[in-house]
């Protein structure tokens, strides 16, 4: 097997300093992150790995597993973390590196950008629209929601119309703001 | 009028009591923190020693600001000399405000002989604040009048 | 002041303290700043001016320029004064007509930029300030020949020990029943695995036994007064309700004692009555009573069973709690470390499950004075398997940043004795980072590591009853990452036992006050200095010990002990002690007599006389903190060493570069 | 005190039954609320996985609308809460946040000044009602239901800091127990559900499901009571993908918290949305009428003694 040269360390995107509590640089690999976390044992890197490839500079590589993708925000790594590393956002910080660099599965970043599409339209989520624009691609994916989808239908929680917020053009003005400010990763 | 340059920079004038706050400042020099060489140091063996009038001397000479710091409230080397200096400087700060001195400019600060962060911190802050309210050049004021 | 202007000669020395100052400040062109200045008749630099050739160079221009201030511009006035003055002293000058100039811990180790302009300002201020400094006279007191010593664990009783073995007066005080502290209730010592009762009874019973040694247990020192050499401490004694001359240990009154409560030594896992001695070694062998739990006490003479039995009468409900004062020269503080509780960390499930247990819980299971006889089980179960979880509120910034130094060794240890004491057992480390850096340490990691230990690399999340497949039902599951492997893991044991966090006694700041100390950023006491003073302690003659100072193992305290006897007793062997000289004194010319200073002296060193209508200074009671001079309305007291001129001076040089040239002050 | 409820988009479509059971029983309680007008979107849980502004601005813009009203604002949403609160609180701590923040605001016309006031419903109900009203008013009491108290993930960390103990909160027993039901020991209460992980990566997301349904019939619950209305949907929509998972098939009735408020209140099932829940709340009803039998019988005894 050959040896990897480590890739020399470049600045962390932007985001990654985080003002709640300390960046990865402060990961002392304890593991505690990993063992909080209910999916850490579908992660190819689990979270405490995710930190030390971003200790190393090879943040790329962190992105391309997929290992952000897994993460729910449920926060209990960065409530826990012995050394104040805030691990959720690291891992929202590769998952957005996931998302934009295009490492994602078709679908998973379908199903992100979907759902802020709608969001983006009507101020607001909007089942219809977003199950339109996320199953429409790949209908084989509706397939397996079929169930509950019949639940949500027949239960009456799926509103054909919802209400939006009234002035849509200020929150399409407020998503193209927010995309001059931060640029895409 | 003094017309503040750019590259202006603050002169603060810190009168540290001897067994709490000026070992707190020789604790962030050997852990070699970094801060703002603004605050320049007067040692004192207890806040309690600080004399109003040093003070305003302070202002008088020069100084854009002035931090007293001593030993947390009943952690006095010598008991309670910095309750004495609580009171006294109630009566201090309202003097400064009839001076024209805006009160801001003065600081009472607790640093512990442990606490070599804080000290370093509270350099900057005060540093970065009077920065902020520009030169005080209370000699003109005096001057002037 | 007698001198003329013509008559100050200022000597001012810069050193480079290798690249320490000289890497940030320019010195050449500090020390030509300093040249300029008025009554400046030297100026040098010099790689390390505390060297021998360093301190030769300053008593040479001294006796040669004749020089009468010095200034040397170096590190902090609290490393190197003494040495200066010295210096002063060897060429005849006064030590007080030095002034020091602190130009790096608070200026070139802390400034990237702009410390040779603000070391400027600093020397400039030090030069003027040397212009007014004052010849003074220094004092000496006796001291008193006896040495205090709080707390009797391991630390404490070797500090005792050697001071009375060089023939000098202790008193140790113990809050507890019995001295032994929490080494006593350990049951093995790393990494030689000798039992720790074994080898620490003999110096128990040493310490009972000698006569210079006067022992005052179920106490505590309530204040302090006075100063280095002659302190006065007041001691609170308990009543034991058991009279100490009478009572010979039979035991008799804890046998028939019918009312029990949870034992404090066995951490509340085993029992013992309302009379009782903490275990059968306890030092001394007298019991006291526990109010709390006795009915005798709490019913008012309902009860009364040890009264009856005890043939020497010795049972005494009168005793009600006496204040003791004694003298002492020197102090030694050797209160020690409280042991965290887990509770606090609840997803580690201790106390909600019962076979969570703590560090010390184990040492009583496995010791066989213990509760359980040494028999390491639970409610008479004997685990088959057992993880140990190390750095619990350790390492951690949401309990104490700070490693606790013991807990890899003793987790090693726990793991050779399960596996001595349990028949194939299963024993899990759940560590970060292993550290045996101590002598022995490496070699019993090896040791431990031959025998059948499994090594998990990570910090535990949790411990929970939840069984997620049949091999986990009934059991503990902890769920850790391996982080060697990458891989979660969930591994199920009977017992856990985790290693709490050695942390600052829950009274720790009161100590602190009642001795005037120091804690620091993690609450424990502060020494002196961190490497080259490391028993001393900013209040002279008050020395820090073992745990009180920080984590520390059983080698390192005993040593720190034997240190703080060797403080003790260099400064009571000495017989005197310098008081300070730069004290106060009332200008009696200019005392108005309003008597604001009396109350304000926190040592009632200012006494007011009728007859005179003045206020005098003891200046043998008086410290220098100041607080009169202050406060004088009319400027009658000068505060030596500190005076208005000398401060005011100082204040106005400091800031000479902020004012245009033209102005005034 | 003053409220403006932001209900959040699951409320007013998936989860309706939680946002009617809400509804209902707050009105019951007679607090009186005005909807946040204009609310919008807080990025739910995939904002922070586009856009890391957008992600504190979005739930700053409802705040800025909250501090108009000048009232606290109350979301019966944990992970709006969360968003919510974690807007405020890295804004509060970095000034270039706020500008950054302000700034896309700025768009919609509107400024965030950091002074909203925010509360969790959960938090409304136990310290402004109180439990003690709660309990006086109990008309049915849940005598002998035995519930698994199912807090949550960024409930427990984030929501419970506020006002209860971060890892382990009590808060949500309390209140059941006022309920008179017995709250029974839940060992994975304050796991994660697995968030949209039961949409967006079924085979990661459903076994975590079934864990959570498994540890509540080992502790023999009759029903799961969840604060959180995505935790609603997951345990109650997913419940055959979970069995599949864990080889088995599970039919644990689960309530949002309101639900099960509402019944002890003896307010109608209709009003209080259970009809519409996945998995059918009747073995609940049995429990509690048992119950009520059970200690009416009870009284009669004493009475005939």
């Amino acid at each position: 097997m050959a040896v990897q040269a480590l890739a020399p360390r470049s600045e962390p995107v932007r985001v990654m300093k985080d003002p709640l509590g300390n960046s990865f640089e402060y990961c002392y690999q304890c593991g505690l992150c990993t063992a909080s976390c209910r999916t850490a044992f579908a992660m190819k890197f689990t979270p405490r790995q995710v930190m030390n490839l971003l200790q190393l500079g090879c943040e790329d590589e962190a992105a391309a597993s997929g290992s952000g993708m897994l993460c729910t925000a449920c926060y209990s790594c960065t409530f826990r973390c012995p050394r104040g590393v805030a691990v959720t956002d690291m891992m929202a910080a590769i998952q957005r590196l996931n998302i934009h660099r295009k490492h994602a599965d078709r679908d998973i970043r379908r199903f992100y950008l979907s759902f802020m599409r709608t969001v983006e339209r009507h101020g607001r989520f909007h089942e219809i629209e977003f199950m339109t624009r996320y199953f429409l691609p790949n209908p084989l994916l509706l397939r397996a929601e079929l169930g509950v989808g019949f639940h949500l239908l027949t239960k009456g929680k799926i509103s054909l119309n919802p209400a939006g917020v009234k002035n849509t053009k200020a929150m399409a003005a407020m998503f193209h703001k927010a995309e001059e400010i931060e640029g895409r990763l | 009028m003094v017309v503040p340059s750019n590259n202006w920079e603050p002169t603060i004038v810190g009168f540290l009591c001897n067994w709490c706050a000026y070992q707190g400042a020789d604790l962030a020099g050997t852990s070699r923190m970094t801060y703002a060489p603004n605050v320049r140091i007067v040692r004192v063996m207890c806040t309690g020693r600080i004399d109003p009038t040093f003070v305003l001397k302070a202002f008088q000479s020069g100084a854009d600001g002035v931090i007293v710091a001593g030993c947390h409230p009943g952690d006095c080397h010598y008991s309670e000399g910095n309750y004495k200096t609580i009171r006294r400087v109630t009566l201090l700060r309202k003097l400064l405000s009839q001076m024209g001195i805006d009160p801001e400019r003065f600081r009472l600060e607790w640093v512990s002989a442990g606490e070599g962060a804080k000290w370093a911190q509270i350099a900057d802050e005060m540093s970065a604040a009077i920065k902020a309210k520009g030169p005080l050049a209370w000699w003109e004021t005096l001057k002037e009048a | 002041m007698a001198e003329s202007k013509n008559d100050v000669r200022i000597g001012v020395y810069v050193c480079h303290c290798g690249s320490n100052i000289a890497g940030t400040v320019d010195v050449d062109d500090l020390t030509s700043f300093a040249q300029q200045q008025g009554s400046v008749a030297v100026a040098r630099n010099y790689k390390f001016m505390c060297s021998e050739p360093g301190q030769a160079l300053i008593k040479k221009d001294i006796e040669e320029l004749g020089l009468n201030r010095v200034v040397v511009a170096s590190c902090s006035p609290r490393m190197h004064e003494p040495t200066f003055r010295r210096v002063c002293e060897d060429a005849n000058l006064n030590p007080y007509q030095l002034d020091m100039c602190n130009i790096r811990e608070q200026c070139s180790w802390v400034h990237k930029s702009g410390a040779t302009g603000k070391a400027k300002a600093l020397v400039s201020a030090a030069i003027s300030r040397a212009y007014y400094l004052q010849p003074l006279e220094r004092r000496e007191v006796l001291v008193t020949p006896a040495v205090l010593v709080v707390g009797g664990g391991i630390a404490g009783i070797q500090a005792a020990l050697k001071v009375a073995e060089a023939g000098h007066k202790v008193y140790l005080v113990e809050r507890e029943p019995s001295i032994g502290g929490h080494m006593i209730q350990l049951d093995k010592t790393f990494p030689t695995l000798d039992c720790s009762a074994c080898i620490l009874t003999p110096k128990m019973a040493a310490v009972k036994a000698h006569p210079d040694i006067e022992l005052m247990t179920y106490s505590e020192v309530v204040d302090v007064q006075g100063y280095v050499g002659n302190f006065r401490v007041t001691i609170r004694r308990k009543p034991r309700y058991v009279d100490e001359s009478l009572c010979t240990g039979c035991g008799i009154c804890q046998e028939k004692c019918p009312w029990k409560a949870d034992s404090e030594f066995d951490c509340g896992l085993g029992q013992r009555k309302a009379i009782y001695t903490p275990f059968p070694q306890a030092v001394p062998n007298v019991p006291v009573i526990d109010p709390e739990h006795c009915v005798y006490i709490q019913k008012e003479g309902k009860c009364g069973a040890c009264l009856k039995f005890c043939e020497r009468g010795a049972i005494d409900f009168t005793q009600k709690e006496k204040m003791v004062d004694v003298e002492v020269g020197a102090i030694i503080v050797a209160t020690g470390y409280d042991l965290m509780d887990p509770s606090a960390i609840s997803r580690l499930g201790y106390k909600r499950f019962p076979n969570v247990i703590t560090s010390m819980e184990f040492e009583r299971l496995c010791n066989a004075t213990g509760p359980t006889g040494g028999h390491i089980t639970i409610d008479g179960k004997e685990p088959k398997s057992v993880a140990i979880i190390h750095c619990v509120g350790s390492r951690d910034e949401k309990y104490h940043t700070y490693c606790s130094r013991v807990c890899c060794m003793y987790a090693l240890k726990f793991a050779h004795l399960i596996g001595e004491k349990i028949e194939g057992a299963q024993v899990y480390q759940f560590y970060i980072d292993m550290r045996c850096y101590g002598k022995g340490f490496e070699e019993f990691y090896q040791r431990a590591s031959s025998e059948a230990v499994n090594f998990v690399r990570g910090r535990p999340a949790q411990v929970t009853d939840f069984a997620m497949t049949p091999e986990e039902k009934g059991k503990l599951v902890v769920v850790c990452e391996n982080t060697l492997v990458g891989r979660p893991v969930r591994v199920p044991v009977d017992m856990v036992i985790l290693c709490p966090a050695m942390e600052p006694r829950a009274d720790a700041k009161e100590v602190a006050r009642r001795f005037n100390l120091s804690q620091s950023a993690d609450g424990f006491l502060l020494e002196k200095h961190a490497k080259l003073d490391p028993v001393a302690t900013a209040n002279d003659g008050v020395f820090i010990v073992g745990c009180v100072q920080g984590p520390k193992d059983i080698p390192d305290t005993v040593a720190q002990g034997l240190a703080g006897a060797a403080e003790a007793l260099a400064l009571i062997e000495k017989g005197r002690v310098e008081l300070e000289a730069a004290t106060a004194f009332v200008n009696e010319a200019a005392c108005s007599g309003c008597k604001i200073c009396v109350s304000l002296c926190p040592y009632s060193a200012i006494t007011f006389s009728e007859t005179e209508k003045l206020s005098h200074i003891n200046e043998a009671l008086c410290k220098g903190c100041g607080v009169c001079v202050a406060a004088c309305p009319a400027g009658a007291i000068v505060g030596r060493h500190f005076t208005d001129q000398q401060i005011l001076a100082e204040v106005a040089a400091l800031l000479v570069d902020t004012r245009p040239a033209t102005v005034a002050v | 005190m003053s409220y403006v409820y932001y209900p959040g988009c699951s409320l007013t479509g998936t989860a309706r039954e939680c946002e009617e059971s809400i509804q209902s029983v707050m009105r019951f309680l007679g607090v009186k609320w005005t909807e946040l007008e204009d609310w919008n979107c807080c990025g739910a849980a995939v904002a922070t996985g586009v856009s890391y502004l957008l992600s504190l601005a979005l739930p700053a813009r409802n705040l800025a609308l909250s501090e108009k009203t000048e009232a606290d604002l109350v979301t019966g949403c944990s992970r709006c809460y969360l968003n919510l609160i974690r807007a405020q609180h890295y804004i509060q701590h970095n000034a270039n946040l706020k500008r950054d923040v302000n700034a896309v605001l700025a768009e919609a016309g509107i400024q965030y000044a950091g002074t909203a006031r925010l509360r969790h419903l959960l938090d409304v109900i136990i310290n402004d009602v109180g439990l003690d009203t709660v309990a006086e008013k109990v008309t049915q009491p849940l005598s002998g239901l035995q519930v698994a108290a199912y807090y949550g993930c960024c409930q427990g960390m984030w929501t419970y800091a506020q006002f209860d103990s971060t890892e382990d909160p009590t808060c949500f027993d309390r209140l059941l127990a006022a309920l008179g039901a017995e709250v029974v020991y839940y060992p994975l209460k304050q796991a994660c559900c697995g968030g949209t992980l039961s949409m967006s990566k079924r085979a990661v997301g459903a076994p975590l499901i079934g864990d959570l349904l498994l540890a509540a019939i080992a502790v023999e619950a009759d029903c799961i009571v969840t604060a959180c209305p995505l935790c609603t949907f997951n345990l109650n929509s997913f419940q055959n993908e979970a069995g599949r998972a864990k080889g088995t098939k599970f039919n644990m009735p689960v309530l949002f918290v309101t639900q099960l408020m509402g019944l002890a209140f003896g307010l109608p099932p209709k009003t209080l949305g259970l009809h519409r829940n996945v998995v059918p709340p009747d073995p609940v009803y049995r429990k509690i009428a048992a119950g009520a039998a059970a200690s009416s019988a009870e009284a009669v005894a004493s009475g005939t003694k």
